[in-house]
């Protein structure tokens, strides 16, 4: 009876109140009169399944297996009895699935609620707006104690999510190669001035300081130019093994600045 | 102050303040115009930009603020010239722990996961390290819990002007499509199966 | 294409890009129209904005590329913006700006303005003026850029012992984790076929 059906579908649930409400759908019950041995069974044969399938099982699926259990064993006895028993406070025939049909309706708001959140998330998703304009430049010198400053943690934290969320509307920096105003030249320029100084061998990685592709395009051309003209020599001791790069004997720097 | 021009001074702040935003507070501060009259106007002002089939923006309310925003037709052109088109979204979890505290909040980890059923100390991690909710208080007595709330990147993050946006929830028991349901899960097999592929 | 829709379609186009503005080459591609016919376009473009009174912005050429920017006689209300009492003592640009260098220290402005998509030696100066950042060192190799990180004020000011105390940035921790959970579920989905088919 195990098969992958239950199997993919246990993964999906958002614990046991989900479970049982897929359970509820699947039998097509009505959830104000839940026959509690039909749905036992069925919510047992989905806690088997987990287990075979060593899924790590949350306490709370077997907390509420034992619930509906109890509800069924509840449900089994004569109804008069329990008005004997006097003390009982549940003498006026109390459904014993009361307290769990409430729970399961309360539940089942707040997973409708999320399901159109997640639709407002996706639609939220067309508009694009821009991070405000660098503002400073109107700013007064005034001297702003820190004390006037009324931000808090979650203000910080806040900034960086909004700016996370921002960063996948950029468009892609065409522009920044030449607004960087780094040329191959005066970078091969520099790489020579660093491994002059180092007086010795480089790891490759070392000549990418900047982790920015623009910057990093520019220093790998520089590298291979280096090369073509013999300034550095580049050594690698085997595949995926650390290149090694190294200024070529003899050469002199042409301009130091 | 003439129409056309306030039209274009509006325009430049909101322009100026991207998605930081301004409330109709801080409008009528620069524009010394009283609150309400800023009000009227930018309804009127929204429908403006709306009708206009020339203008790619138009006026959005979120968080309790004005902004500029691209029309929502733009986005299939917007998306062309997005640098990485990765959603990264809520999971089912994080939704329906945020549903609870955005509709009961202020309220501690204990109350919402007796609405869940489940434990939620992870979502709940998560929302706050996204910023969408924060502690906004403790509750009283013994323990002194935290209290949760939803935060201003909430509003920002649904497309919400505040919280009374919010969808209704279904108070009476309706039986949910089943169609729909399924659909649902499908969609997150789907997902999680798409994830596995990207890896 | 329609010259009003086009209108639309370039507005929204330049506003999402910001200030980093769009060539006339990109906006050819996704326009999907030869590069001169833009750049005609781009010509009449600019006058109807300058022409309009009631817009606050206009369309600018900069090092190549077309942007938007408010226009400059809105100046002085934007500097009354600024100065409005309801703003935030700490800009919007500030505070991402801190946010960014708390979280990502010892970082260099380019890596900043990498993160934000904005400009960024302003903040960078407000901030350092604050003494809520410093220069911590330099960047190895070329251009031995500026290293920026937060000062012992910082902590002080948000009440951290130390730099270990700020709330945990799970950028994306959710995520991660149920990519994960998915994985081990289809190994031992996997594992319980495997053992399915031979009984």
């Amino acid at each position: 009876m195990i098969n992958m059906e239950y199997s993919v579908k246990v993964e999906a649930f958002e614990g046991p109140l989900d479970l049982l409400l897929h359970l509820i759908q699947g039998l097509e019950i009505d959830i104000y009169d839940i026959p509690m041995a039909e749905i036992s069974e069925q919510y047992m044969l989905y806690i088997r399944a987990m287990k075979v399938m060593e899924l790590n099982l949350a306490s709370e699926y077997l907390v509420m297996a034992s619930t509906l259990l109890a509800i069924k064993s509840r449900m089994l006895l004569p109804k008069h009895e329990e008005s004997y028993e006097g003390s009982d406070i549940e003498m006026d025939e109390d459904d014993p699935r009361d307290e769990l049909v409430e729970r399961l309706i309360e539940y089942r708001k707040y997973k409708q609620a999320a399901i159109e959140l997640k639709q407002k998330e996706e639609d939220r998703g067309s508009f694009y707006t821009k991070p405000p304009i660098d503002l400073s430049a109107y700013e007064t010198e005034k001297q702003d104690s820190l004390e006037d400053l009324n931000i808090d943690l979650h203000d910080l934290l806040g900034a960086f999510h909004k700016l996370v969320r921002r960063k996948k509307l950029k468009k892609p920096m065409a522009t920044r190669i030449t607004r960087q105003d780094i040329s191959i030249e005066k970078r091969m320029e520099e790489i020579l001035v660093d491994l002059q100084r180092l007086k010795g061998p480089a790891l490759f990685h070392e000549l990418f300081p900047i982790a920015q592709k623009p910057h990093m395009v520019v220093s790998f051309l520089a590298v291979l130019e280096l090369m073509k003209r013999n300034e550095v020599t580049i050594q690698q001791d085997h595949n995926f093994s650390d290149i090694i790069v190294e200024a070529s004997k003899g050469v002199t720097l042409v301009a130091q600045s | 102050m003439h129409n056309h021009e306030l039209q274009a001074i509006i325009e430049s702040l909101l322009f100026a303040a991207g998605d930081e935003g301004l409330s109709s507070q801080q409008l009528a501060n620069v524009l010394s115009m009283p609150e309400e009259e800023v009000i009227t106007f930018m309804t009127a002002l929204k429908k403006v930009y709306e009708d206009d089939s020339r203008r790619g923006i138009h006026v959005m309310e979120l968080a309790g603020t004005f902004q500029l925003a691209t029309k929502r037709d733009m986005a299939d052109y917007i998306k062309q010239l997005v640098e990485s088109p990765s959603n990264s979204t809520l999971s089912q979890a994080g939704l329906e722990t945020l549903a609870v505290v955005a509709y009961k909040q202020p309220i501690t980890r204990m109350a919402i996961e007796d609405i869940r059923g489940v434990k939620t100390d992870r979502p709940l991690q998560t929302l706050a390290s996204k910023g969408l909710i924060k502690e906004i208080g403790r509750a009283e007595g013994a323990g002194r819990a935290i209290l949760y709330g939803t935060t201003d990147e909430f509003l920002d993050y649904f497309g919400l002007k505040d919280l009374s946006q919010l969808p209704v929830l279904m108070e009476d028991a309706e039986e949910l499509d089943s169609e729909e349901e399924t659909d649902l899960f499908f969609k997150s097999l789907q997902q999680s199966l798409t994830v596995n592929n990207e890896e």
